[in-house]
């Protein structure tokens, strides 16, 4: 059985999924940004075996700027949830609903 | 198609049309940064302004050429090419007296009602009101003069809104939003029609004439005339569409009001002949029936809600509903009598509800109300007021040798052409508009004054009556002495009519004895 | 393994990224002086850097531009950005609003007491992104270009410590952000897995030869990519962020994300699905429509029931992603000229219409309901006169851009034809005057008599819903908006009030406007009446504003 | 001499501006001579213009004086045009002559009105249009002397509008002409389609070439206008409450001038309703019924004025009995006369009221003659004149009508004698309770009514009036005498005003049973005896006693509860609809669909708002739910 490059986008599409599943369904922001890390992951991954069915680098060099960018994401999505939960008990994301309508 | 619009009329060496265009609405700025604090300057500033634009109008009355159907002093000036919008206007027998009309009626209702705090402002909105309701009367170019048409929102708008009664800002924001709504439909109409005039020919245009020579397929056109009358119907108002207008006139600062009625009435009318009636020739003729319904309903309908209004400023919203239905019924008579009926009583009416909303406001000013119930025998403390009111009030219900008659009399003959039962069950608004004026005057000025009249009430002063000594000569001249008049709308109305006439492919109603010999249908169906 | 590949270094042309160079480097400079300088700095000083930032950003903008009007576009970095009359001009309008944007928060920072650089520096920042943006032409540059945007938007979002709702914005701000990145992404991915290329001259080029003969991943990318970009400009159903975001964040930041982020969001949208995309226009074309049509409503409809202005701009905004949308579905090169034209017009009213807001909304940046608009007109005449402006704009008066604006898109519209066009013509043009409402709602307040008049209390238009309430009575706002829906101020007799206002005047809770304020709102106004009476030189500008293929 | 014709309604008009401008500084009684001098003036150009006409003969005797085009639009074109021609200038000279008389009357009779000047303002201008009306070339032209003379009868009727009775009397006058006055615009209508011009001379000259049912057709409406103007069934009503004006209003306007414009109209239009047989029965029935109802409610007022009100209406419809049998001629001849002698009763009543300081209840007079021998005498003359005792003016004119009517049919001539017999009762009775019997005004209190002018309450002393008041009547009497001198018909030279006219007139259809003159004489005699009889049953029950409830009837006194039905009605309902637009459809139905608009709006406003959490994994929710929605839509385009 070889491992064709679908096996990969379809795992991809796995981890997406359970990325936007996660998301959905998990209160805690915290979790929450981890789901959407788990997602641009998944395009990630999906790149790479574009990249490898191409036989392209460009969508191998791709995979760096989602990285970084996953991570200036993270790190700026920590600082704003410290600096709104300093006063909280829990990072709850349904706290989060003084504003509607 | 007819020879209704020839593409370029008399071109005139000067364009006085730009300047009576622009001139008040430059003035309108210059007047709106003049210091707040000195009402006095506005007031001066303003005052040229409006005069040298009332001075401009008169002189194009006289240019104006007689026994021409055609535009005159026509401007034409390409204004974005990207779009084919041009700044193009011309004058003709439709559109003369209606700036005449704004001309005149805009430094009357100013300085007839005089508001008393942020004057500079009110009198700036004024006259960029003028100049918006000029421009929308004399624009040849259909975007054009959509944006002048809306323009007239603003002005209008922020008189209400800033110097109104007690439910200016509702009042206000009907209207705006009504009329809005209304002008939406218009907006989509003329984008769609531009659209199809590009496809068929290549080049995008707004200008009246090239539109007019769009194929447009039956069911095209009725849709087209549907969205166009839209705007033209709220605006006027035509019943159903008219429930914004009792609350604006209300609300609305005397002089808003005046101009509200006075002159932005006769914009909706005016866009059904110019427009519906030009681009729409076919549509308009087979509709023609749900319009003369409609006017005949706002006629009596108006005059049946005029008579139990107590409020002076509502009734005359409801009398001006009855009003402008006989100038619907006018225009959609497809007679050269009917519709030159029209266009006179668009002035007519122009120049009587002004008169009667300065009345009021003078009214008003005295005694602090204009509840018909709180008045009452005031022809005995102001009996000149009361004679002049009298005078607008039989004007109002047309009655012969005053200028309401004469275009109620001209609709009503032109209709009764063809449409012989429309124009027999409209009569019936002659008797209700002498029930319901009648009545009002005996309410507020017969009987005996209560003392609060005999205090508050005083006669009309000198600068009050040399503002309405113009109206009232109006209202006695033209009904004394249209012809002047007629002469220069006629033609325009021929020429109208023929082009509905040719596009419908039916003869103008016949008159007289031998053609009733010969063929036994007076003219059309 | 894969082969060896040599990287080939693509030649760097600065020419063509001088407008974003000169928006990071006044960033940078700001960030270092405020590191190294140990007194307190006037804040400003740093709005005039910013100011200064900006124009020099469009200086170079309009270098650019001559040299593409005599020269022809190009393309620089290897094709990852396009230098052409589209991007420069949407680069600079961004360039305009930042510097409008610098102006309108020298008296919010002054007034709230904020002594760092931050809002300003993050604000050149995220421009960068959306110049970057305008310009970009390969998907991962505008991933790279979006992301540059958001994260300072997420930050700028959270900015105000002391207003909770301003960290909150932040964090629905972020994770929604990031979720809809994520789908973005993906989608780059599919459409990448199928044409082998994130370059949209590429990807045109490949559909140009080849025919997919299953096209279903392609379009899942598509649809995600449409799906990323919708977000960013909130189009219905992908706007849900944007009310609690508008609301929340503090107002020269709304003012931002109403203006700057969409302009970048806009230019990338329409370029890559009119350049990359036109191939597919049949399979994209009845979405596009979907959402334009939603969103117009939907902006038209919330906007209603509405007491916050900031909230109700958001949904004003909702309905003007609707008209550009428009844009777009027309789909050939006249929608794309006729969407500059309402993006820089946009940017005009609704930088204008937030400066006047931010000087409305006081200190403590809270006075954002309707009620707090009463009376206006009578104290700051300018002010009022000014804000009536800008919403009778984007109402779509004539003789204002908006207007211009709002034809343009609905002339092309119309001018292509069929039913469904004409259909979205009348539902646009309706949806305006829905819309139209709620604008001349705060107009009529504005209006209105001022709180406190006489003996008497006017009813209050509203329980008020300041932001920093809390939780518990978000019930009794629930019940207290649908009471005030659309309900208008009941008024005084206008002698009275200025009878009464001339005997005691009340406490003026804005106070003197910045005159930095005073030149911002003084900025759009010229320019909302200006243009909307000369449209000409929009129309003139954007005849050049086409792509590179 | 013609020429002087436009000079007739011209100089009372020119007077009344002169006198709305300075009228209020002349004040008493300077512009009161004015005005009668106007008028005066007026009647002079007429008799001027009378004997230019004369200088010409048979059909040359039309003149037409053009001014200006007054309204020129395509094919319809009407001239501002005056013609003098014999039924014109005999209608001038009438109604000026008895204006000058009533003019000179008011200046006694108005002395000391707050209002004096503006009185005289309005009865100039009620001349002045009364001339337009009677000169006009076409039919616009007179209806804008008809309308004028309604608007001016409007003034003169609210004249003391204080009282709210006189200002709502006068706005039924006004409403009520006005609801006739849409038949007259109809008929102009229809005879701009059928004939393309409203000019008298076309019209007649066409008038045999259009189908007979449109000429029926533009009679009739023509004739409904004129019901409202002549007070004809069911229209009468306002003409007994118009006695809320002044004295001399009545007599001028609701007696001898205004009023008859309806049967001056069908006169004029006599070549087309000799054309229309079928119109001239209509017109016959309605003058009928007129005459008998009116007379009949004639018979049981108690108001000095109102009598004579109901006496008018009898009267006209007397003279629409001649119009329809073709007694055009007979018609005018008792217009004049009765002109003459109306205008003397009412003035004599005015007399009686001025010396009785504004009493009008017949019940509280009594026994005047004495003291008020001139006016009873005056009375007398009016009473004998219009009952037609001979040779009394009214015994010649009414005599021509009711012969016209027998020749057309008898039932009519013997309905028309009847109601001879009640005119000569309640004429009868009303002198009686006036001048006879006992002096009832010292028995009871008096009831004041409003006090309208100086004549504070005080002591009454009935006197006769001044010779400003005394000089009218007595010339009226003189006229009432001999006016059947007109046309005696006795001999065909004799009846001048027959041919004086005929040029004007239409040639009424052949009678059916042309009477001989030996019928004619007997059918004098039973008129004679008749106007005698009834006479000397009035003197009989009503000299001695004033009450006999048993022969006034409330139905009578109430004219047969006609305008009371027409009150319930019209009124009534109109007003209930009025109310119902005003206060339920405007606000709810028109209104309402506006405000349901909105209210969707709101509706779906609000339900938004709903709908947004403001929950952030709900509004992720949502993206990711479109996110699919979007997918399933391309999938579904794509065919999967």
């Amino acid at each position: 059985m070889t491992v064709s490059v679908s096996w990969y986008v379809i795992l991809g599409a796995i981890l997406f999924t359970i990325g936007v599943v996660g998301l959905l369904v998990r209160r805690n922001v915290l979790i929450m940004l981890m789901c959407i890390e788990l997602m641009l992951n998944a395009s990630n991954l999906t790149f790479v075996s574009f990249a490898r069915q191409h036989q392209d680098v460009g969508g191998q060099a791709d995979v760096f700027f989602v990285l970084v960018v996953a991570a200036a994401e993270v790190v700026v999505g920590l600082a704003i949830i410290v600096s709104i939960f300093r006063k909280r008990l829990g990072a709850t994301a349904d706290d989060l609903s003084s504003m509607k309508g | 198609m007819g020879n209704i619009v020839p593409s370029h009329g008399a071109a005139s060496a000067l364009p006085y049309l730009t300047v009576i265009i622009l001139l008040p609405i430059i003035f309108g700025l210059v007047v709106g940064v003049l210091p707040r604090d000195k009402a006095i300057v506005a007031k001066v500033v303003g005052g040229i302004g409006m005069l040298a634009t009332a001075v401009l109008a008169v002189a194009i009355m006289f240019i104006f050429a007689t026994g021409k159907s055609g535009y005159q002093m026509v401007t034409d000036h390409t204004w974005i090419s990207q779009l084919g919008i041009s700044w193009h206007f011309g004058v003709d027998g439709l559109s003369l007296f209606l700036v005449v009309l704004v001309a005149l009626l805009a430094p009357i209702a100013l300085y007839g009602a005089e508001e008393k705090y942020r004057t500079t402002s009110f009198i700036s909105w004024v006259l960029i009101l003028e100049g918006a309701c000029i421009g929308s009367f004399l624009a040849l170019d259909v975007f054009v003069f959509f944006i002048f048409f809306e323009l007239t929102l603003i002005p209008t708008y922020f008189m209400v809104a800033g110097w109104g009664g007690k439910e200016r800002g509702k009042a206000a924001l009907k209207f705006f939003l009504y009329t809005l709504l209304g002008s939406a439909f218009l907006l989509a109409g003329m984008l769609i029609l531009a659209g199809l005039h590009q496809s068929q020919t290549g080049t995008l245009t707004f200008d009246l004439t090239a539109l007019a020579k769009t194929h447009l397929t039956y069911s095209t056109e009725v849709l087209l005339f549907l969205c166009f009358s839209a705007a033209f119907a709220v605006k006027t108002p035509i019943f159903p569409f008219h429930t914004w207008s009792p609350l604006a006139y209300k609300e609305s600062p005397i002089a808003g009001a005046v101009m509200l009625a006075g002159v932005m009435a006769k914009l909706g009318t005016y866009g059904l002949v110019r427009f519906d009636l030009t681009l729409f020739p076919r549509a308009s003729y087979r509709l023609a029936p749900l319009f003369l319904t409609l006017g005949v309903i706002g006629i009596i309908y108006g005059a049946v809600v005029a008579a139990w209004q107590k409020d002076f400023k509502r009734l005359v919203a409801f009398s001006s509903l009855s009003h402008l239905g006989f100038v619907v019924l006018g225009i959609f008579a497809f007679t050269v009598q009917g519709l030159t009926g029209g266009i006179l009583q668009m002035f007519n009416h122009g120049i009587v509800t002004a008169a009667m909303f300065l009345l009021i406001g003078m009214i008003t000013k005295r005694t602090g109300s204009w509840q018909i119930s709180s008045l009452g025998g005031i022809q005995r403390v102001a009996p000149v007021l009361a004679g002049i009111m009298m005078v607008v009030v039989l004007a109002g219900l047309g009655l012969p040798g005053l200028n309401g008659f004469i275009g109620e009399f001209l609709i009503l003959t032109g209709t009764f052409l063809i449409h012989r039962w429309w124009a027999v069950a409209a009569a019936g608004g002659v008797i209700l508009s002498a029930v319901y004026l009648l009545w009002a005057y005996q309410r507020a000025f017969h009987g005996t004054p209560d003392e609060g009249i005999v205090s508050k009430m005083k006669e009309i002063n000198f600068k009050e009556s040399m503002i309405l000594a113009p109206l009232i000569a109006l209202i006695v001249l033209i009904g004394v002495f249209p012809a002047p008049m007629l002469d220069r709308i006629t033609p325009t109305v021929n020429s109208i009519v023929a082009h509905v006439d040719s596009a419908n492919h039916v003869s103008p109603p016949s008159t007289g004895a031998k053609s009733t010999l010969s063929s036994s249908n007076g003219g059309g169906k | 393994m894969l082969a060896t590949q040599t990287l080939t270094l693509p030649k760097i042309s600065y020419w063509a990224i001088a407008p974003e160079a000169i928006l990071v480097g006044g960033a940078l400079l700001m960030l270092a002086m405020s590191a190294t300088i140990r007194s307190k700095i006037d804040p400003a000083i740093f709005s005039i850097i910013t100011f200064v930032t900006s124009l020099a950003s469009i200086g170079a903008g309009v270098i650019l531009y001559i040299n593409v009007l005599k020269h022809g576009k190009y393309l620089a970095f290897d094709g990852a950005l396009s230098v052409d009359g589209f991007g420069i001009i949407v680069g600079m309008a961004v360039g305009v609003a930042i510097a409008i944007f610098a102006l309108g928060s020298e008296g919010f920072l002054s007034r709230e007491g904020w002594d760092g650089p931050e809002l300003l520096a993050l604000g050149l920042l995220s421009g960068t992104g959306a110049e970057l943006m305008a310009m970009a032409n390969d998907l991962i540059m505008i991933f790279l270009a979006l992301e540059i945007l958001s994260i300072a938007l997420y930050v700028l979002a959270g900015m105000d410590g002391r207003r909770t709702a301003s960290g909150e914005a932040a964090i629905k701000y972020l994770i929604l952000g990031g979720f809809s990145s994520a789908i973005f992404v993906y989608g780059i991915a599919f459409v990448y897995g199928t044409t082998g290329s994130t370059n949209l001259a590429q990807i045109a080029a490949f559909f140009a030869t080849n025919l997919l003969a299953h096209d279903g991943l392609f379009l899942v990318g598509m649809t995600l990519i449409l799906v990323g970009f919708a977000f960013k400009v909130a189009a219905v159903p992908f706007h849900v962020w944007s009310p609690d975001v508008y609301q929340g964040a503090p107002t020269p930041a709304t003012s931002f994300m109403a203006s700057v982020a969409k302009l970048g969001a806009f230019a990338a949208l329409l370029r890559v699905f009119l350049s990359a995309f036109i191939s597919y226009k049949q399979d994209w074309q009845p979405l596009v429509y979907g959402i334009a049509f939603a969103s117009l409503l939907l902006g038209a409809f919330g906007g209603l029931v509405q007491n916050n202005v900031k909230r109700m701009l958001a949904y004003s905004s909702i309905s003007h992603a609707g008209f550009i949308l428009l844009g777009l579905v027309v789909g050939a090169e006249l929608g794309a000229q006729r969407v500059v034209i309402y993006l820089v017009a946009y940017t005009f009213i609704v930088m204008g219409a937030f400066s006047v807001i931010t000087v409305v909304g006081g200190k403590g940046d809270n006075n954002h309901d309707i009620s707090n608009y009463r009376g206006l007109a009578r104290e700051h005449p300018w002010l009022s006169g000014s804000l009536a402006l800008f919403l009778m704009a984007q109402a779509g008066v004539p003789f204002t851009v908006g207007f211009v604006a709002k034809f343009g898109v609905l002339s092309a519209l119309a001018s292509s034809g069929g039913v469904g066009s004409y259909t979205l013509v009348i539902v646009a043009l309706v949806s305006s005057v829905i819309s139209a409402f709620y604008y001349l709602r705060i107009v009529v307040v504005t209006y209105s008599s001022p709180v406190g008049i006489g003996a008497i209390e006017p009813e209050p238009l509203v329980e008020s819903t300041h932001v920093a309430s809390e939780l518990e009575s978000s019930k009794m706002e629930e019940l207290s908006m649908e009471y005030s829906a659309l309900k208008v101020a009941i008024d005084y007799d206008i002698e009275e009030i200025e009878r009464a206002l001339d005997e005691s005047p009340l406490e003026d809770p804005i106070g003197k406007v910045p005159l930095s304020s005073t030149i911002a709102i003084s900025i759009s106004a010229v320019a909302t009446v200006a243009l909307g009476v000369f449209p000409g030189i929009l129309f003139a500008l954007v005849s050049h504003a086409t792509f590179l293929f | 001499m013609e020429h002087a014709v436009i000079f007739i309604p011209i100089i009372p008009l020119v007077s009344a501006l002169f006198l709305i401008s300075f009228g209020k500084k002349l004040g008493e009684p300077l512009s009161g001579w004015i005005a009668t001098l106007a008028v005066g003036g007026s009647f002079v150009a007429s008799v001027i213009t009378w004997i230019g006409v004369l200088g010409s003969h048979g059909i040359d005797r039309t003149f037409i004086q053009h001014l200006f085009t007054w309204l020129p639009v395509g094919s319809f074109q009407v001239q501002m045009a005056f013609q003098a021609d014999p039924l014109s200038v005999t209608m001038a000279l009438f109604v000026s002559g008895v204006s000058t008389l009533i003019h000179l009357y008011s200046i006694e009779y108005m002395h000391g009105d707050k209002d004096f000047p503006k009185f005289f303002i309005y009865l100039n201008l009620f001349v002045a249009s009364m001339l337009i009306l009677v000169l006009g070339a076409n039919l616009l032209i007179t209806f804008l002397g008809w309308e004028g003379v309604g608007v001016c009868s409007y003034f003169l009727i609210s004249f003391w509008f204080e009282r709210p009775k006189a200002a709502t009397a006068g706005k039924k006058a006004m409403i009520v002409n006005r609801i006739a006055d849409v038949g007259f615009l109809m008929a102009m209508f229809l005879a701009f389609q059928s004939i393309g011009s409203l000019n008298y001379s076309n019209l007649i000259s066409a008038a045999p070439h259009i189908s007979h049912t449109t000429l029926t057709a533009i009679v009739v409406l023509a004739f409904v206008g004129a019901m409202g103007k002549s007070a004809q069934f069911p229209l009468f009503g306002w003409l007994a409450d118009a006695m809320e004006g002044p004295t001399p209003v009545s007599a001028l306007i609701h007696a001898a001038t205004m009023v008859t414009a309806g049967v001056f109209l069908m006169v004029r239009l006599s070549p087309l309703l000799a054309l229309a047989p079928g119109a001239a029965h209509f017109i016959t029935i309605i003058g009928i019924i007129t005459a008998f109802v009116a007379a009949a409610a004639g018979t049981s007022q108690n108001d000095i004025k109102k009598v004579l009100a109901y006496s008018t209406v009898s009267q006209l419809g007397y003279m629409f009995i001649g119009v329809g049998s073709g007694a055009y001629v007979a018609a005018i001849f008792l217009m004049v006369t009765h002109a003459f002698y109306k205008a003397l009763l009412f003035l004599s009543a005015g007399s009686v009221i001025h010396g009785m300081n504004d009493e009008q209840d017949l019940k509280a007079m009594g026994a005047l003659r004495a003291l008020m021998p001139m006016t009873a005498l005056a009375f007398f003359v009016g009473w004998m004149a219009i009952a037609g005792v001979p040779p009394f003016a009214g015994f010649f004119s009414k005599g021509d009508v009711l012969l016209g009517a027998y020749q057309q049919n008898i039932f009519i001539w013997l309905a028309g004698v009847i109601t001879a017999g009640l005119t000569s009762y309640y004429m009868g009775r009303e002198f009686c309770l006036a001048f006879l019997g006992k002096r009832r005004w010292e028995e009871k209190p008096k009831v004041k009514k409003a006090a309208r002018s100086s004549h504070a309450a005080k002591e009454v002393h009935p006197h006769d009036p001044g010779f400003k008041m005394l000089g009218p009547i007595l010339l009226l009497a003189g006229l009432a005498v001999i006016g059947g001198l007109l046309n005696l018909p006795f001999a065909s030279s004799l009846k001048v005003l027959e041919h004086w006219l005929a040029p004007s007139l239409g040639i009424a259809p052949t009678p059916l049973h042309a009477a001989s003159s030996s019928v004619q004489w007997v059918l004098a005699v039973v008129d004679a005896i008749v106007a005698l009889g009834g006479g000397y049953i009035a003197f009989a029950i009503w000299s001695k006693k004033s009450k006999h409830p048993e022969l006034e009837p409330v139905f009578l006194q109430s004219a047969w509860y006609i305008d009371a039905t027409g009150n319930a009605v019209v009124a009534k309902s109109g007003t209930r609809l009025a109310e119902i637009s005003a206060d339920v459809i405007e606000p709810v139905v028109i209104d309402g669909a506006v405000v349901g608009v909105v209210n969707i709006a709101k509706f779906v406003g609000v339900g938004l708002h709903k709908i947004a959490s403001g929950f952030v994994r709900r509004e992720a929710l949502v993206i990711a739910g479109g996110t699919v929605i979007l997918l399933l839509a391309v999938g579904i385009r794509g065919g999967w």
